[in-house]
């Protein structure tokens, strides 16, 4: 177990138990592993709210993200180099400081840390949210006006 | 004023899994706030949406208003019901909600505030003569005055520090003789240890049991008392087992407490459901200790012996109902009713258990009831409360309702942590708790038979 | 006649727990017997014994009487629970209950005899004036008389083939005019089918209701009705609805025909709980079926609204008690209760879904009760009954029950397995349903109903 | 083993049952592991009944023979290649015909298939119980005048 220690593997499983994975199977030239989990988990229990209707777009949930991505392809690795912004409060989120407005950022700006990248309305107030990260804006997955709750995604952005 | 359409539940756990329910069978939409520990919660899973307000720690979600509040707002939601501990009686989350245009399913703020605390909710209830611990009511002067006062008190007394804490200053008192030098030790001690020997007295219950009552209350002054509870088997403060009629309580006290309860709270400007708690000394006076103006852990046995609905008729009072549509007449009590509180802790040792449930198999049956928010594979964790779940059995007689709690203790499994169960199994083998002889202090003697018992079998 | 000290049940899943539930809460010692394919089932785990009688087939283990009966004398019982199905109602296995000097608990052996044949039974409910469905009683001679008979019963009549079955020789006949060629038709038919032409008359009731009264009676001449359930929900004659009281009985029903009911059992000899079972006509005439000597599946919609235990009696008189100590009055109703039968079968194809439940959340909270010997990690083995569990829902009124029904169907989580779930979910949305509005012919007409939907959507 | 040794596998296969999975392969050029677990890790509630007493002595029921038994040890077959011989119906055990009587068989005997080993006594009738192989008695479970149930051992025989 050079290649994949006991902690290696036990990241993986964590990786694969948060996304849903029920079979995984790697090959390379010099290692193959192959898992199966018990088709009880996650448990069917747990896993099922996202089956119904919430206010909230799903956040990007462990479901959301098709570990296929990261299991097939090891050469696009694009989804996993890129960083959320995300929602610290509860409210409504809008890319402008007002109606009008040109938005705080678009797709391909460059972001610093610290700077203001949209607002999240709470109780009437406007918070201006910042960027914990500095790096090339790739996509935003928000919608102005629309609710946001913790932990929401709402920027991808490619860390420099 | 109309049903509700939307409610958020500003819970987690159980008590957010039954409030759910309520609204679902009323037709009423739900909304769960969850922190993202409880993501897989069933709270989450069973409500019309939910939302995530925060981080695992209560502060930054379940206790954090403005994330409450924006989650009702972007819910749009027309009331927020709180459950019981968390905000539930947080008299500015009330007001907040009062700003916020969305209905607070409580007492008004001011009532809370004023049942908060403890000296106010003391001095209202005397007021409203409802029987309160007798005692000095302020700084006893001398020793003379302190005779006088345990004289009109009556003995045994309790000397406390007014500046007070741990035990130091405090003295109990049994007879005249005695109270000159302890009035004297206590007050030396209290000088030395908080540099302030001012002593206050109250009356002394050697074996208080704790009951409590009941209250429905609409927002057009009306009261209805629906009877008693007894809540004396408590570890540190702690509920364990509660139960319903009390044998201590005889329907004249009831019907007599529950007037002066009623014409109280009438007073107040009370609406919501609400526990008014009371201490019972060794004669059977019953002495007022304090007010939770919200809904209890323990209401499930009240429910069972008189068939009301109490989150129901929580929503009905707050949508403005009157209590004579939601209780027509006053309830008879019908049998006994008993809840012991699993609580995913060390049966012995009390240390907390958070883990996964790897089995899980829910007692069933005639008079049984389970509220829970947990399942097989479910995660218990360790940033909130430890219980998680009530079993609560209901039977024509005591006897019949102790036999099926042994029941259905035998037949509620967990693995994977630990949980009180054994606890509680052991508690209904118990000849003292069987025939009803308890009080406040019966966990303390019944931890002291079993570690005699098992000093016994070690050295045998 | 002491109470028994050890009661062995001869049945498996959720009535097979159920009166080990009974017994344990009555102090009375329990042995389970199972199947090889049950040993991880938790009626062996919580009785205090268990026994394995055989291989999974039902006939090599729970029909098996001698196994049963040996496994009876190792274990040293008092009394057999025979739960129902199975061998409840095999005169011949209370007979050798008999002879081993075990009490088997039910009537005696000829009273399950008796009512086992549906021709004596019907003659003997006849001649103790229970109305039952009018007819002709014996084979007709010609069209004359068929007339006569139709005139003396009422249109709308059906035409039977004595020899018949599979609807051969089977004519409805809604009038006088119709009467002669149907008549001729049908015995043709019969004769060309069977060999034999001849006839019998019944009154045909188009829109049956299934009504059926519980009784209780000891073994001293006592009987009390408990009033009636009605099980109109039906599919191919498997109940999947219970509910109790029926909209269709009136206050004045319920007491004549409990009246006629009680007379006529205490005439017999009867005793035991017991089902009388009843066709209600669209004009509200009744007509006596047939008669259950156990207890039904359907017994918790009736402890609901009555607050009896029926298992426990069941119990109770097998030990001789009599009926006054255990109903010491006529229970009033109180609110409305309905029962789901959870099949472990596919929703829409009926198929039987035997396998491992790899998900179970057991629905809880306020009036919900849920009868169950299934859990998380569970095996259907495919050997028995398809039912997996039953959810019986209290409420103050019919309304309040289906809601809660509702709620604890949505939060009744299996899965691994396919359950009849979500049918019943779909039940309790249909309008007819909800107004009460529905008969043995429901279940047709709600399937057409759906198909139809189908083929709209299908389209549109 | 020298890569992987039984502790490191013990650890692996702990991890595994903790995370659910069912199955596992590694393949590298120098070793390859492929684990399949029993479908169900004994359900706990399943699996708990033979914690409380019961009138029987436990039948040998599959939760009992551990699996890691057959796993472990190659070089200890004896349990396994030892037919036993159950009892076809609930009764009482007897080992001789009448009291006092020689017992049909003891340790050491040679049994014929059909040879009467014992009486199993049901609802008053002496059954006697016949051989279904033929081999050396090695060990005598029952107890004579014990109550047993359907498909308990009675005895142990080397089937020849």
């Amino acid at each position: 177990m050079e290649r994949m220690d006991l902690q290696e593997l036990r990241e993986l499983v964590e990786f694969l138990k948060e996304n849903g994975i029920a079979e995984f199977e790697l090959e390379r030239e010099d290692q193959h592993v192959k898992l199966k989990f018990e088709s009880a988990f996650p448990a069917a229990i747990a896993a099922a709210p996202v089956l119904h209707a919430h206010a909230m777009t799903a956040p990007v949930s462990a479901a959301a993200v098709p570990a296929a991505a990261a299991a097939a392809s090891p050469d696009a690795p694009a989804e996993e180099a890129l960083h959320q912004v995300k929602s610290p409060i509860v409210g409504t989120y809008y890319e402008s400081s007002a109606p009008g407005s040109p938005a705080f950022i678009k797709v391909g700006d460059t972001v610093e840390v610290g700077q203001t990248v949209c607002i999240v309305e709470a109780m009437k107030l406007m918070n201006e949210i910042e960027s914990d990260v500095a790096g090339e804006v790739v996509r935003i997955i928000a919608k102005s006006g629309q609710p946001v709750e913790y932990g929401q995604p709402l920027f991808a952005v490619r860390a420099k | 004023m109309a049903m509700f359409k939307k409610v958020l539940v500003a819970n987690r756990g159980e008590i957010a899994l039954r409030v759910i329910s309520a609204c679902r069978e009323m037709g009423i939409g739900t909304v769960a706030v969850y922190s993202e520990a409880d993501r897989n919660s069933l709270h989450v899973r069973f409500a019309d949406e939910a939302v995530c307000i925060g981080p695992p720690r209560s502060a930054e979600s379940y206790l954090n208003v403005p994330a409450v509040i924006s989650a009702a707002e972007i819910c749009d939601v027309d009331a927020i019901h709180p459950g019981y501990g968390l905000l539930s009686e947080n008299a500015n989350f009330a007001e907040v909600c009062r700003a916020s245009n969305i209905k607070f399913i409580g007492p008004r703020p001011e009532v809370t505030r004023m049942m908060g605390e403890k000296s106010t909710a003391r001095q209202t209830m005397k007021a409203a003569k409802v029987p309160i611990l007798p005692g000095s009511d302020g700084v006893i002067a001398s020793v003379d005055e302190a005779l006088t006062w345990a004289k009109s008190v009556g003995y045994p007394v309790i000397l406390k520090a007014v500046a007070g804490g741990g035990g130091r200053g405090m003295r109990i008192c049994r007879s005249a003789t005695d109270l000159p030098d302890l009035y004297n030790q206590a007050s030396t001690e209290a000088l030395n240890a908080f540099g302030n020997g001012d002593l206050y007295m109250e009356k002394f219950i050697e074996r208080p049991r704790h009951i409590e009552f009941q209250v429905l209350a609409d927002e057009h002054g009306n009261v209805m008392s629906l009877g008693e509870r007894e809540c004396s088997i408590q570890r540190r403060h702690q509920k364990l087992i509660e139960e319903a009629p009390s044998l201590q309580v005889s329907p004249e006290l009831r019907a007599r407490l529950g007037g002066v309860i009623e014409r109280s709270l009438r007073e107040i400007g009370y609406w919501n459901a609400g526990t008014i708690e009371f201490l019972m000394d060794e004669d059977g006076e019953i002495y007022f200790i304090e007010m939770n103006t919200r809904i209890q852990v323990e209401h499930p046995v009240t429910e069972a012996i008189t068939g009301i609905d109490l989150v129901k008729a929580q929503l009905r009072i707050a949508a403005g109902e009157h209590l004579s549509a939601i209780v027509p007449e006053r309830p008879r009590i019908n049998g006994h009713a008993i809840e012991c509180r699993i609580n995913a802790e060390h049966p012995e040792k009390f240390t907390p258990s958070a883990g996964k449930i790897t089995a899980f198999n829910l007692p069933g049956g005639n008079g049984i009831r389970v509220d829970t928010a947990q399942y097989a594979e479910g995660i218990v964790p360790p940033y909130y409360d430890s219980m998680i779940a009530k079993v609560i059995c209901h039977g024509k007689d005591r006897e019949e309702a102790m036999n099926k709690m042994q029941r259905a203790l035998d037949q509620f499994v967990v693995e994977g942590i630990h949980t009180t169960i054994p606890l509680q199994q052991k508690i209904f083998a118990d000849p003292d708790f069987r025939r009803g002889d308890f009080d406040t202090k019966f966990m303390e003697r019944f931890f002291e038979k079993e570690a005699e018992h098992k000093r016994t079998e070690a050295e045998g």
